[in-house]
């Protein structure tokens, strides 16, 4: 394991004091840190957001793209390259609101890439509207009748698109969000962790107590496989929200199908020196 | 010699492989062919048509008129008698279309009847009609046979569609006062390519290995090509959910270091228009191929038009620099292709290849393509320095790009102002500095630009001007403008974009006419913008249906 | 009931001979007409698409959209005049691809449209290109590998995201079809009707046989107001393919929540003649 | 009497609450406010700050110079004391900010501790800093008073402000000597409104009924106020799950009747395209509002720039009739936003209001707006008759439009090229005509159009051009060189497309200066596009900042 500090670099979040936004920060540098990954073997990719400033925060390779393109520049990044651990890491608006689209096929591309989702059921930097997620009745300057629409519900989505890895955690259970994190890029297939993250600015209703007093660690004997029981799983949101890994399958990757990837990454395939004459017979 | 054919039908009747294999058929006799397709947004019925047009001349365009019609549904009888010349010929199905006259034009074959006879399927009417045509004309029959025999992988039913072309050439070999023959003339090199095929090919060997893109018509051409050669030159295509996802994969794989390029219409451009802004600001090469069709919105899909030129120069938030180059034919589209991703690397930037349906779909004869001049140059830092920095502010404005996964750095950048690493900044000092790093580039570019072709006599009175792919039409409408002794010339655009000016400035006085495939002079308003230089007067077509010579022959003569 | 002829007129469909478009076509007459929905009533909505053509072909309102973008416009015109009958008419690939983020967000705010998909499990219009729900490894000009990704799931995705509203017919059973289409429009909420559809130029896959065999109505005692039920029937895919109302709840419509609407549609509120004295006290 | 008052510190420390109240109170007071917003893109820490500036004359921009600073934290201190006038002061919590050396225009008073001694809050600051304010300046505490009741909804907390603002009024009465002095004046009518809530009111009162929007700065402003004012006045106002379906439910809504729109900024515009196509397409009224923010890309989020201009007016695929409109200052902006829906509805077209982050954010004090004469018009046929259709082809090239739901009637529209019914055609001879009708209204708006204001001396030697929110600076940068002598005029354009040409004809000869917010001068790359006149010179300005009229004095003297 390497020194967690081999992450550190000079930027200073632009973080309220308090934000959930700090401790998942950190597990991702000590994650990291875990696996042993160096810096340079990194992409993180994200989109905009308060959450998608964090690949800033740390030393990595890194696209900061638009507001919900995030998963679609890292798809490209890891056919283009796919010796790269490629993690596309933003909040909740942008991932499961503007990114919809891209959240929903992706999932059945399933490329290997990891989809970290700081879910703080807000839009925290445009300054508190509800987010997808956000429950029903909050009030905001725009939902000034409070959110009429229940929550989009990431988990459950996901295990009906057969995810083959789809996991909860909490920023404030920094032990488990570190393993989960882990399990999550070591899984060999898409991964989606959507971390429930309090934003202590805007939103008053999921507090960190109130996440707190929620939240539970799957049962050990829980089978992670069952994809019915999987769905029940996921419907569990109110008085009691499991956190762990709540679906998994093993089902084959994008990039093993492809036989473009059999020699290495793409973008080592030389594009000089070739012969054309095959296409050319084609015009005559 | 100069022939026209024109095939028409029914979507699903099979008029594209009769025009494909009778242009193959020309080509290989020794002819010169310009083939283009007018079809409806249809996969059945309705009324397509196809015009073969043969020469012995290099030709780049279609022309009004018909010497041969092949009717294979009495629609096409009514829609084009009248354009067919008094010394042509009406070739129909003699035992499915009754309701003719005794016009001594027609002449009948009973093309269904010989399909199935010979070839036990109806399918095979193509292989009958192509061999009246080629029975009719006095061609070399052994070329068809030949070609039917590559279009059929099954041996088998390429023998029997050979027999069901023998039995066609034989009646069309009992008309013999036919006044146009094709007989062969030379074996020769040139090669028959489409505009679709032009693009994609020209990627390949540009090094494309990844395009994304959503189905658009004609855009998907280049698709196919690319998924139809994906195997044999390890090309990864991927249909992305939506154009906005086509886009944001490419510049994530061209970030992560391969060519990469979209494929689209008008409207899925417009969906890529905050992506094309992104690649604008992360300076992330890519290559963005558009084939215009008729909008607004929808509009008309399946046919032409030049009406995006405004747009795709303007299109993305901020400010940022482009490439934008308007193929004038086929062979121009392999090599701008190329260019296109030449361009976008060394400047970092968005290349955006912009062609149309006209373009995409016709067939034309080339004399071949040069590929041993190739230069394929990726300004990739293979051992950039230790304080790697992604957006470096240099005097050309134009930054070391190295790729993430390179040992011991990190490439950094950012859909956010940022600084020269990439981090996100505030400091508003810093962005004035990269904002004028970015549009330095843009100044650079002017370099590379193509100057347009000047075409016609040495001191016009009057000068055309024209840009895409109206080339071939305008071309050849000056040459007989010329031949009537009008003083005209032709000042034709490729690169469009920055807009290369010293040929316009030398004509900067000259009475000029723009002769666009839009309705409202978008290029004379971009000369304009531009360069101050009015182009007062306009030639305009915007129904859906390219140029041709004639027409504008007639336009002109009409404002001379 | 009133005539089924009342909706001709003069179009005439660009579809190929035998496509199962003309079924549903004339199911759609047949169940507005047991409905008794004079055609200056309803709006059809529609994207691009062979499916997208079908309004045309009938009487009735109609705003044919951009591909993919229907479902927002059915929405928008929804809440301006709520006495409309309003109907999104499309194909799978523009429902399910382009329109994916519509589908799901609507399906949240429930909305009182109704959602047809005719589901060829292909890209008819533009020649034979996969779609989202084309089946693992069809061969096309552009998947020449065959498809690598599962298809997605219309139905297991919207009960997902408790669409209040899940049903599925074939153009094969048309008895079936109209009792379906009748549901979906009687039903008050946001009603998604995916109705399989043999394109018989392009998808050679799933055939009108293909389907033939496979599909089977829902028992009569199938009870479609159980979630998990319904999520695992979702799951049936291959051999058996259920049709009929697959999931149904009741909860609140949009339009019922807002209270601007409660006095009549929006579209006839008064604009002027009105005292903005409380605004101007804003600027003081 | 002019005064600049700038107050920074980190965000979240209630500089806003600080800059209202004082504006609010100055303008109760009898003076005119300007009042300009600089902040950053998070919501706690970094450094903000907010300008009001107060006349005795009427003004509509910010300046260079500072006469009081208040620093709510040391860094303010730092980044602003250079600018504070040698007569100026710089009032700082001499509790909390320590490291004072002893230039004697630091003013200490401890403004936390009040705030928790008399409002038991910390972040009752912002009353004990405004009362300082009042005191130093002379003002009249009852008005302090009063607008610190009506602040807050609970009259306790109102009263315990009202205390701690006594308490620093007091400790602001200290200072005697301070040059700067603010009694009241005089009661007066006049408004105190940002740009953001003027588009909103406007658009309120042009009955917008409905609202499709994904938030983003500064686009949400619209937003927030139309939902704010959503019970009182039925609006619905509806968070779209992106851009591409705001602008989609908008075309869908104002099909069925309402008047809707959308609000923005550059990026999210750039996913609004292809629906601003098919708007011009079906021919559906529609309003846009963007709010433009420096770019490409996400750019700097909260800061300004003029950089959107080209890309507006160009976008969309294919050809259709817009109009854009970039409002001078937020009176200017009421009106224009009910402009924007009459001219969308009588020509069916989509209308474009193009603001900044500068105008949104920005207070002024106007006289007053003029509710009396506003004219809406629907341009509804209500009793079509029976053989009704959408898209009739008439002189104008403007159809009767009806809603669906009409009885007896249909209305049928399409994104794909239709007959006069709306019904998807392929008849190339029809695509003509419809072509032609489309682009007829883009003829027809210029007779709505505003021709710029001239300001300035009558036989000027330069001629300033200038565009959109940038009117108050430039035109007090014109009355200072008018006042030093310099023949010197400004040419000020709201109404940008179509551009309007007369007075610009006139002034055609002039030596003629564009002074942009963006850095590549698209204004005059605009004006020569559409009228051939060459703008020869720029004075730009492309950091996130506004223009102050000093900086325009001291580049136009540069270039004179
Ligand atoms: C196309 C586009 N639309 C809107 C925005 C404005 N925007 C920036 S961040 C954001 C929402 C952020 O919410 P979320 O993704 O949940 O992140 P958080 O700030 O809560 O971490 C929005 C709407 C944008 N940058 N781009
Ligand atoms: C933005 C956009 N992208 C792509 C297209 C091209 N296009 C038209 S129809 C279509 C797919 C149609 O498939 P589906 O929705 O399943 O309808 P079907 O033809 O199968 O009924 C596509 C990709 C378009 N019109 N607009
Ligand atoms: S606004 Fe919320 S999410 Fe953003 S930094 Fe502050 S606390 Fe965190
Ligand atoms: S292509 Fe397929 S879906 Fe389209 S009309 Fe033909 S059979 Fe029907
Ligand atoms: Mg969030
Ligand atoms: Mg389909």
């Amino acid at each position: 394991m390497v020194d967690a500090r081999i992450y550190d670099n000079d930027q200073v979040p632009a973080w309220c004091p308090g934000c959930g936004n700090f401790s998942i920060l950190r597990c991702m540098k000590q994650a990291l840190a875990e696996l042993d990954i160096s810096p340079d073997r990194l992409l993180m990719v994200s989109g905009i957001g308060q959450a998608a400033k964090a690949p800033h925060y740390f030393r990595c390779n890194l696209f900061n793209g638009l507001h919900g393109r995030d998963i679609s520049v890292a798809v490209g990044a890891k056919i283009a390259n796919h010796n790269l651990i490629v993690i596309a890491e933003s909040g909740d608006g942008n991932t499961y609101g503007e990114g919809g689209n891209h959240f929903i096929h992706n999932i059945r591309r399933n490329v290997n890439i990891k989809v970290f989702v700081h879910n703080n059921q807000i839009y925290g930097l445009t300054k508190g509207q509800a987010s997808p997620t956000s429950d029903l009745g909050m009030k905001t300057r725009v939902q000034v009748d409070g959110v009429l629409s229940p929550p989009f519900n990431p988990v459950a989505v996901a295990i009906a698109l057969n995810a083959s890895f789809v996991a909860r955690s909490f920023s404030g259970d920094p032990e488990h969000l570190v393993a989960m994190m882990k399990s999550a890029i070591t899984h060999k297939g898409f991964a989606l962790l959507d971390i429930l993250q309090p934003c202590v600015t805007f939103n008053r209703v999921n507090t960190f107590q109130w996440y707190k007093e929620r939240v539970y660690r799957l049962d050990d004997n829980y089978d992670p496989t069952d994809r019915i029981s999987a769905f029940k799983k996921a419907l569990e949101w109110g008085d009691r929200i499991p956190i762990g890994i709540i679906y998994l399958n093993n089902r084959p990757t994008y990039e093993e199908q492809l036989p473009q990837l059999k020699d290495g990454p793409l973008f080592k395939v030389p594009i000089t020196g070739i012969d054309y004459s095959d296409i050319l017979k084609e015009f005559k | 010699m100069e022939l026209k054919i024109v095939i028409g039908g029914e979507a699903g009747q099979g008029i594209q492989t009769i025009s494909s294999i009778m242009s193959r058929f020309f080509l290989r006799s020794g002819y010169y062919v310009f083939t283009e397709q007018s079809y409806q947004s249809r996969i059945r019925g309705g009324h397509n048509f196809t015009q073969v047009r043969v020469s012995t001349e290099s030709i780049s365009s279609s022309d009004d008129g018909i010497d041969i019609l092949v009717a294979l549904n009495e629609e096409t009888i009514n829609l084009h008698r009248e354009e067919v010349s008094s010394n042509g010929i009406i070739i129909y199905d003699s035992e499915l279309i009754k309701s003719v006259d005794n016009d001594k034009r027609f002449f009948g074959a009973p093309l269904q009847r010989i399909a199935i006879e010979k070839a036990k399927t109806r399918l095979a009417v193509n292989s009958s009609a192509c061999g009246v045509l080629v029975g009719l004309l006095d061609g070399d029959f052994s070329i068809l046979e030949t070609l039917m025999r590559e279009q059929f992988k099954d041996p088998e039913i390429g023998e029997r569609n050979v027999l069901s072309a023998r039995a066609g050439y034989e009646i069309g070999k009992t008309k013999n006062d036919f006044p146009f023959r094709t007989p062969f003339l030379s074996n020769n090199s040139r090669l028959l390519i489409d505009g679709g095929s032009a693009v994609g090919f020209g990627a390949i060997v540009a090094g494309c290995r990844f395009l994304s893109a959503y189905p658009m018509t004609p855009g998907t051409a280049v698709m196919n090509y690319l998924a139809g050669h994906s195997k044999r030159y390890n090309i990864v295509v991927e249909q992305a959910e939506d154009e906005i996802s086509a886009i944001n994969m490419v510049l994530g794989a061209s970030f992560a270091g391969v060519r990469s390029m979209v494929t689209t219409s008008g409207g899925g451009f417009a969906l890529m228009v905050e992506g094309l802004s992104l690649a604008g600001m992360t300076e992330t090469p890519c290559v963005i191929h558009i084939g215009q069709r008729p909008g607004p919105a929808t509009g008309l899909p399946t046919r032409t038009e030049q009406g995006e030129l405004l747009f795709v120069i303007n299109a993305g938030h901020g400010e940022f620099p482009r490439y934008v180059t308007a193929p004038r034919d086929a062979q121009d589209a392999f090599y701008k292709t190329i260019k296109a991703f030449n361009l976008a690397d060394k400047y970092q930037i968005p290349s955006i290849i912009l062609t149309d349906q006209f373009l995409i779909d016709s067939m034309v004869t080339i004399e071949g393509l040069d590929l041993d001049n190739i230069k394929i140059e990726r300004y990739i830092e293979n051992n950039p320095s230790k304080d790697y920095k992604r957006h470096l502010i240099t005097d050309s404005g134009i930054s070391p790009r190295a790729l993430p996964g390179t040992e011991g750095i990190l490439v950094i950048t950012d859909s956010d102002e940022h600084d020269e690493e990439g981090h996100i900044t505030e400091d508003l000092e810093i962005r004035k500095r990269l904002v004028e790093k970015r549009l330095k580039k843009g100044e650079l570019i002017k370099e590379d630009i193509e100057e347009p072709i000047y075409f016609g006599v040495s001191n016009p009175d009057v000068i055309l001007v024209g840009w895409g792919s109206t080339y071939g039409a305008i071309k050849e409408s000056v040459k007989r403008l010329i031949e009537e002794d009008f003083k005209v010339g032709l000042l034709h655009f490729s690169d469009v974009y920055p807009l290369p000016y010293r040929q316009l400035e030398k004509y900067r006085d000259k009475r000029l006419i723009s002769v666009e495939g839009n309705a409202t002079g978008q290029f004379a308003l971009l000369v304009r913008r531009e360069t101050g230089i009015d182009i007062g007067e306009k030639i305009l077509k915007y129904n859906g249906r390219p140029f041709t010579p004639s027409e504008i022959v007639k336009e002109v003569k009409k404002i001379w």
